[in-house]
């Protein structure tokens, strides 16, 4: 086997709704092979080839070419894709071929949930983990909570989860909205009318994806000086997190930011994003990286051989580094561990110009107790 | 067929089109239908045939009363109309149009209804009854062009020949010859001719053209602002004061042949 | 100054893959009505759709006054005093009558600005115009739609005008009043080109005539000519005036 | 015009329905909330459906690309406002309409040079064919998205709204956006305008006449064609205009925000009647207000309010609130 | 005899056939001549669009009816599969009463549908059909616990369509005889039998009345047509005939999403397949799918080496960077409208020789089709 090219699909939307986020991804990845083979592209003097496919958003689109990938182009395993839907659609193809499929970045839950099999890893962070870190930032005793979310099951499942995390606080409102939303007026004012005589500290969280979040509507409002209501979210890749900036002092839970991991990692990511790109890496650049240096990390444990089911024993449990620090793929769903973080916009941030988050804290996944799903 | 119509009067806003017109037309005659411009002959047709709901009145066939039935349950029940301005299928060749109307005659048995399974072409009645037509109107040569190329003449004469395919008991024309060369017309005028001598049929005709009339008619109605004035014979008609005046605009000093 | 204020030479015409004129000569003396008549599809409307610049002439050449329009835009060709009553009579049926002959009047920004003379003068000959002043021209009939047509091209002053089968589908006491339009018009200096099927108006009006047939013009010459001459009509038109 | 007896009707509609719900929502400050966003909601709404309703109503074009114009009205805009940090920074209003009217001119500028491109090469060659004008402006559609892509790239860009535009007014309990207040005037103005040319110059009958019969106007001596531009590239500034309205009220565009759109002016269209500035103005302050009235009292069926709206009125009207004479 | 089974509609073109002919040969022996999944899965697809444009095309085409809501259908019957299948299990079962269930929605609403468009304008209709189309999608993805929301729905097949149901160990012909290949002709039999069962439908007097509807409905009325039946009962064919593409999809992906069947895009590439293929043919649909199908499925890996090749001019490379290959497809959608305006089957058939000497010498036209022209959506 030595000597043989050791070959990697990489299915992600490199165009389609979720452009933006899928070409972060690839970037990282290709960055994360660079640094993690030390610049070869070489694991056990075996190559290492990627082979790029766009599935434009579309499952039915990413389920032919992850099949093609496993059986025409005989990749050894697979990584991506970038939607949920494209991923769930996905995994009988990895269970058909027998071959293994790296999750990076869809998030839904059922993915290393009831839709799990055995072939399925993922270095993304899930539902769950996200709505946990966030919980954290929010509960606190004597809280009132709103939260707002799309009408869909996105936005459904993230509310139900963040419900399922916080355990000091209370959840008084629900506001669900159409996706497509462009006027919030009326969302607002059943918040509003239902938090205003509300005694304690007063939050609306808000679990918002896609181009138009509510952000600067609701600043416009100010809510805190009329009725003392705070905002609080998630975090985002940097476009989608300007808005933040109408909320200095805001706090909620992010994946990643650049400044906050201090790591070897991170580090020679920043620097040579910024020295390649002009710019810092986001959200899924890091994601991306990071499932670069779980591969690498497995096939460097067996030595360059891509036997799917060696590659699995080796993978279960397996502690990689990456931007974010250490990450371990739990052995009953493999779904990566991983730290989040705490953040707080910058007090004088400025409408407008980039997020400026600072470090609260960094949620350790010891600290999360994220649930395991599926059936094994 | 027996047409009659009772007190029909359209109103459109303010304006009477057609004022309570009482006529019946027999089979086996032809009657002109003369009046100004604007006068309700056209409107009067499309109280008959449906096109236009009427505000009061009635329109019944054979004594059947038709005034609440629709443009196409009319024409299935008997009535052929062939339209003042030129109104047939564009981009269907001419052949085309003549069958379509052939098969409408004959949609009322089974064969040819909501057919969705024979194959067109295998309808080789349907076909050669088209053919037939379009030799009685000189336009066999034409029969694979399409209609939107044809001179303005031919269109006219296919508008006729729609209405012969469709075989109706009651035949109405809006000025069949209106822009056809006086070479031309006689060939329509023939038609028309023919189907008078069939007897069965009932004719109304809508002709700006006297000497047409004078020669076709067995009997002419006058409409003048949408009621009818007068009625009867040929000759006493056109001779009365009003069709010479209003109609033909002869002062009644100097009434003298005109056309 | 050349006699002839229109002149056709040699035009031939294709619409599409078709070839319908053949080389037309025609042409159109100054002040004086020219006739062209013609069977169904001789090849008349595509003659004045030719001058018009509606169709481009592929050969040959079209001179106004002496100018070459063969290949000017019809608004060009309009503007150089040429008024045009199409065989469709390109009613505008969504806009109201007055609406109709507001367009057709270029000098006029308002419906007051339309020259009140002239238009009492339309209003004696065609009744139904004024009548019908503000309703949408659409609900016209045919008749009066055809009376409308002819309005809209004497509305203002021209030099020429263009009309194709006006007669089609008016009552005889209108035809009259027509053709005392024409009349007129011909007598203040307007030159005339008249395609008509309608036989009294030919004999009544035509100073000119000119005989199409298959795309050609096979006869050309004074009116009076051709009506005094019952074999020649025979022979051209297939009938006798 | 026509508009011996004005139908009043359709106008009193907006009223209408206010009133009807105002014991719905019981608390009159929050109707008072909703009622003012709605109707500023309308506007906004008015501004990016006019330039449509104008090439519709005007030319008979169907043009399903429309949205384009819209996003790159937007686009634009993140680009003049980008380079006028000076302007928007500061909270005074005056100073930020001295950068936001720039942009608006610059948008509309460039949304009306391409709309001059567009018309050439999309929809002259489909003049009076409904289906072909929805087949080739779809495919313009895509053109134009993908060109914004390669321009601006893929990724959505903040367009912050000028520091003195931000926040609201209070009224008591309720509270009124400022900015929403802003596209009332731009809105009013557009409406003023169009109707102005529309019903009081020769132009406007000129165009319909031309709709119905290019020849015929053209054989009156009018250079339809370049009317027929001038009303395009009009309509396109005008989606240009909408655009910067639609990003600075979104504070961030991405390319596909001119599809998102798209349904949305397709019904207030509907709703108006195809073609009639009126009828748009009516239909977008009848969609304004639903979706927030709905969205307060039923937000399950606040998805649907549109529809359901465009269905009621074209049961009672089924040419739309104003039809033109067809 | 084969004229029969094309409904006396024979090509009347000879490259037309020979193209024809080639398709049908290649869809046929895809699985032995080009082996691959991808092949075999663009092969399926072109099957399923055969179907589906064919059926977009007796509306469009024949009926005169610019409806946007046509992937609606489209996605009841693959919803129908796919829900039947999730809730009782794989099985022939499932498949029948997914089928069947999608068939009656859809002609319920179809007929819905057909009636509420004669109250419309026809261009009224078309934006309609298009809010109409979103809110559905929407609701597909609201109902998340039926339809799986935005995740759609994975579901299994009976076994003998499964890739792992092995007819023989032995490969044939190099290719290994599996479950796939087995679900594979079963959509081509059924797609060649709704192909052929639409064109007779549309070569039937009933057809002919379509069309002429479609040129003037004014007019057919008057010469004694109900109107009102006849489109109404073509919505539904053509309704019933996308329900039964749309379970052809299910069938194979054995996934169903709200943007896999119901997404405007999908419409879009429906639309523009039969414009390229040539409205009111049939025949359009089939070569339309062919050509469109392998265009969309290729042209990013074609862009990739354009966009390499001229990878020296920056400003060039971006536009041909297979990132943009919408681009190139609008393009096309343009080009198409403007250059093939009847498209490949109308510009194929306008190029057989006259059918009659002309007849007078001095006029001598050149007969041909003139190109489909007018307007669709008014009449
Ligand atoms: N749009 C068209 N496409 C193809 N051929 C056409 C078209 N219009 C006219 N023709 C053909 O051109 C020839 C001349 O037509 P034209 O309309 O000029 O005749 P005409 O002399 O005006 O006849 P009529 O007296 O019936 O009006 C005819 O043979 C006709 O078939
Ligand atoms: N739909 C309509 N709405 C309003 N007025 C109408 C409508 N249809 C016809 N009219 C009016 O009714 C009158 C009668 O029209 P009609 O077409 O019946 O006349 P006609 O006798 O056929 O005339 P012609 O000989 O000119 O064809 C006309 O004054 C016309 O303006
Ligand atoms: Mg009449
Ligand atoms: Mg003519």
């Amino acid at each position: 086997q030595a000597g043989k090219e050791i070959k990697i699909a990489h299915i992600y939307s490199r165009t389609g709704p979720l452009e933006a986020y899928g070409k972060q991804t690839q970037t990282g990845l290709m960055m994360g092979l660079e640094y993690a083979t030390g610049g070869t592209m070489m694991v056990n003097g075996r190559k290492i080839t990627l082979i790029e496919k766009d599935d434009q958003g579309k499952p039915d689109l990413g389920k032919s070419l992850l099949a093609t990938a496993y059986s025409d182009d005989k990749v050894d395993l697979a990584i991506g894709p970038t939607s949920s839907g494209v991923a769930l659609a996905m995994l009988p193809v990895a269970e058909e071929y027998k071959k293994v499929l790296l999750v990076e970045p869809a998030v839904a839950d059922s993915i290393t949930g009831e839709r799990w099999n055995k072939y399925i890893f993922r270095t993304g962070r899930s539902s769950s983990q996200d709505a946990i870190s966030n919980a954290v930032t929010v509960d606190q005793p004597g809280t009132v909570v709103a939260t707002l979310a799309q009408d869909y099951a996105f936005g459904r499942d993230g509310v139900k989860a963040f419900k399922d995390a916080i355990s000091k606080s209370k959840v008084v409102h629900e506001e669900y909205l159409p996706q497509n939303t462009t006027d919030f007026t009326a969302g607002f004012q059943r918040i509003v009318d239902k938090m205003k005589d509300q005694p304690g500290r007063k939050v609306i969280f808000v679990i918002w994806a896609g181009a138009n979040p509510p952000f600067a509507k609701l600043a416009d409002l100010d809510l805190k000086k009329r009725f003392g209501i705070e905002v609080a979210t998630g975090g985002n890749i940097l476009p989608a997190m300007v808005p933040f900036n109408n909320f200095p002092g805001m706090e909620g839970a992010a994946y990643y930011y650049y400044g906050f991991s201090k790591n070897q990692a991170n580090l020679w990511l920043v620097t040579n994003h910024y020295t390649r790109f002009k710019s810092p890496p986001d959200f899924f650049t890091a994601g991306g990286f990071s499932a670069a240096m779980a591969v690498v990390e497995a096939l460097k444990k067996t030595k360059g051989d891509t036997n799917t089911d060696k590659l699995i024993t080796s993978m279960e449990g397996l502690t990689f580094d990456t931007p974010k620090g250490p990450m371990t793929f739990r052995k009953e769903d493999h779904q990566a561990m991983q730290s989040m973080y705490h953040f707080r916009v910058a007090p004088g941030a400025r409408p407008g110009a980039m997020a400026d988050l600072h470090l609260v804290k960094e949620i350790k996944p010891t600290e999360m107790n994220v649930p395991i799903r599926n059936k094994r | 067929m027996k047409l009659a119509t009772q007190d029909l009067t359209i109103r459109f806003g303010g304006h009477v089109a057609v004022n309570g017109v009482t006529c019946s037309f027999e089979p086996g005659t032809l009657t002109a239908i003369v009046g100004p411009n604007g006068a309700g002959k056209t409107t009067y047709f499309n109280l008959i045939s449906g096109q236009l709901k009427a505000s009061a009145g009635t329109v019944t066939l054979d004594g059947r009363d038709l005034s609440g039935a629709s443009a196409s349950q009319r024409t299935r029940a008997g009535l052929g109309r062939a339209f003042q301005l030129t109104n047939l299928f564009p981009r269907l060749t001419v052949l085309e149009n003549i069958r379509l109307a052939v098969q409408a005659a004959r949609s009322g048995s089974h064969r040819h209804g909501l057919n969705l399974w024979s194959v067109w072409s295998d309808h080789r009645d349907l076909t050669e009854r088209a053919e037939e037509i379009l030799e009685a109107v000189a336009m066999k040569d034409k029969e694979d062009e399409l209609v939107a190329s044809l001179p303005h003449g031919d269109q006219r004469k296919l508008e006729v020949a729609l209405l012969m395919a469709l075989d109706p008991g009651v035949f109405m024309f809006d000025e069949p010859t209106a822009g056809m060369n006086a070479a031309e017309a006689p060939v329509i005028l023939n038609l028309i001719r023919k189907l008078k001598a069939d007897k069965s049929k009932t004719i109304l005709l809508v002709e700006h053209k006297m000497d047409v009339v004078r020669e076709l008619a067995d009997r002419i109605i006058v409409l003048h602002n949408g009621t009818l004035v007068a009625d009867g014979e040929p000759a006493a008609v056109i001779a009365s004061p009003i069709v010479q005046e209003a109609y033909l605009g002869i002062a009644p000093e100097k009434q003298k042949e005109a056309a | 100054m050349n006699a002839n204020l229109l002149e056709l030479k040699g035009v031939q015409t294709h619409i599409g893959a078709y070839h319908i004129l053949h080389g037309v000569n025609l042409a159109v003396p100054r002040g004086q009505l020219t006739m062209l008549l013609g069977r169904n599809g001789a090849g008349k409307t595509t003659t004045l759709r030719t001058i018009m610049g509606l169709w481009k002439a592929s050969q040959g050449s079209v001179t106004l006054n002496g100018q070459d329009i063969t290949q000017a835009a019809t608004p060009q060709i309009a503007g150089l005093g040429v008024a045009y009553v199409p065989e469709t009579m390109g009613i505008f049926a969504d806009l109201t009558v007055k609406e109709n002959m507001l367009l057709a009047a270029r000098a006029a920004r308002t419906a007051q600005q339309i020259d009140e003379k002239r238009l009492q003068w339309i209003f004696s000959l065609f009744p139904a115009v004024e009548k019908f002043w503000n309703h949408p021209a659409g609900k016209l009939s045919g008749g009066q739609k055809q009376m409308l047509a002819v309005s809209r091209a004497i509305v203002e002053p021209r030099e020429l005008l263009i009309v194709d089968e006006p007669s089609k589908g008016l009552a005889p006491a209108i035809i009259n009043n027509m053709i005392d339009a024409f009349a007129q018009l011909k007598a203040s200096g307007v030159t005339i080109l008249l395609v008509e099927q309608n036989i009294n108006f030919a004999k009544r009006l035509g100073d000119t005539v000119a005989v199409m047939d298959n795309g050609i013009v096979v006869h050309a010459g004074s009116m009076k000519q051709l009506a005094d001459d019952e074999e020649l009509q025979h022979s051209l038109l297939g009938l006798a005036l | 015009m026509k508009n011996l007896d004005f139908d009043w009707m359709p106008l009193a509609l907006v009223p209408m329905l206010a009133i009807l719900v105002l014991p719905m929502i019981g608390s009159g400050s929050t109707w008072v909330t909703l009622t003012v966003a709605g109707l500023a909601m309308g506007m906004i709404i008015f501004i990016i459906a006019s330039g449509l309703t104008l090439v519709f109503g005007l030319m008979d074009v169907l043009n399903f690309g429309h949205g384009v114009f819209i996003a790159l009205g937007a686009f634009v805009a993140t680009s003049v406002l980008g380079s006028m940090g000076d302007y928007t920074g500061s909270s005074s209003l005056w100073v930020n309409l001295m950068a936001v009217l720039p942009a608006m001119v610059v948008a509309m500028l460039v949304a009306g040079a391409i709309g001059l491109a567009f018309e050439r090469f999309i929809v002259r060659p489909v003049y009076g064919n409904h289906l072909k004008q929805i087949l080739i402006t779809m495919g313009g559609m895509i053109i134009g998205e993908e060109l914004i892509k390669v321009i601006w790239g893929p990724l959505q860009i903040p367009l912050p709204l000028p520091e003195g535009m931000r926040g609201s007014i209070y009224l008591g309990d309720a509270a009124i956006e400022k900015y929403r207040l802003l596209a009332v005037i731009v809105g009013l103005a557009v409406f003023g305008g169009l109707l102005w040319t529309l019903t009081r110059t020769k132009i406007g009958l000129l165009i319909r006449a031309g709709v119905q019969d290019r020849e015929m106007v053209e054989s009156l001596g009018y250079r339809i064609k370049t009317l027929f531009i001038g009303v395009f590239v009009v309509g396109s500034a005008l989606a240009g205009l909408g655009g910067v309205m639609w990003g600075l009220y979104q504070q961030n565009v991405i390319p596909q925000m001119g599809a998102q759109v798209n349904v949305l002016i397709f019904i207030v269209l509907i709703i108006g009647g195809l073609g009639s500035t009126t009828g748009a103005l009516v239909g977008a302050l009848l969609v304004g207000l639903m979706a927030n009235y709905t969205g307060f009292l039923a937000p399950k069926a606040a998805l649907f309010s549109n529809i359901a709206l465009m269905m009621a009125i074209l049961l009672w009207r089924p040419q739309g609130v104003y039809a033109l004479n067809k | 005899m084969l004229s029969r089974f094309l409904s006396n509609d024979p090509p009347r073109n000879k490259v037309l056939a020979v193209v024809l002919v080639l398709l049908f040969a290649t869809l046929l022996l895809t699985p032995f001549l080009i082996p691959g999944v991808k092949a075999l899965d663009v092969a399926a697809k072109i099957l399923i669009f055969v179907v589906l444009a064919a059926s977009f095309d007796l509306l469009l085409g024949y009926t005169g009816i610019v409806s946007f809501a046509h992937t609606m259908f489209f996605g009841i019957g693959a919803y129908g599969v796919a829900i039947a299948s999730t809730r009782m299990g794989a099985g022939w079962g499932a498949l029948a009463v997914g089928l069947a269930a999608a068939l009656v929605v859809s002609f319920v609403l179809a007929l819905a549908i057909g009636l509420f468009s004669l109250r419309v304008r026809a261009i009224f209709f078309s934006m309609i059909t298009l809010a109409f189309a979103a809110a559905f999608q929407t609701l597909a993805s609201q109902l998340s616990d039926f339809t799986g929301g935005e995740d759609g729905l994975t579901f299994k097949m009976p076994e003998v369509l499964s890739p792992g149901f092995k007819l023989s160990e032995t490969p044939f012909l190099g290719v290994s005889l599996d479950g796939r290949l087995i679900c594979y002709y079963l959509m081509f039999v059924v797609a060649l039998v709704l192909f052929l069962a639409m064109l007779r439908i549309v070569n039937s007097p009933f057809g002919r009345v379509l069309q002429a509807i479609r040129e003037n409905e004014f007019r057919a009325e008057a010469i004694g047509y109900r109107v009102v039946v006849y489109r109404t009962v073509s919505s539904i064919l053509s309704a019933l005939f996308a329900t039964m593409a749309g379970a052809m999809l299910s069938v194979w992906l054995r996934y169903n999403g709200p943007d896999t069947s119901l997404s405007f895009e999908i419409m879009m590439d429906v639309l523009l397949i039969v414009v390229i293929g040539g409205m009111g043919t049939i025949y359009g649909a089939a070569i339309g799918s062919g050509l469109f199908v392998v265009a969309q499925s290729y042209l990013q890996d074609l862009l990739k080496l354009a966009s390499e090749a001229v990878a020296g001019l920056p400003w060039l490379a971006a536009l041909l960077s297979p990132d943009r290959w919408l681009l190139w497809l609008g393009l096309l959608f343009v080009l198409s409208v403007y250059y093939f305006p009847t498209g490949v089957v109308g510009r194929l058939r306008a190029m057989r020789p006259p059918p009659k000497p002309p007849a007078p010498p001095a006029a001598t036209p050149i007969k041909r089709t003139p190109p489909l022209q007018g307007d669709f959506v008014e009449n």
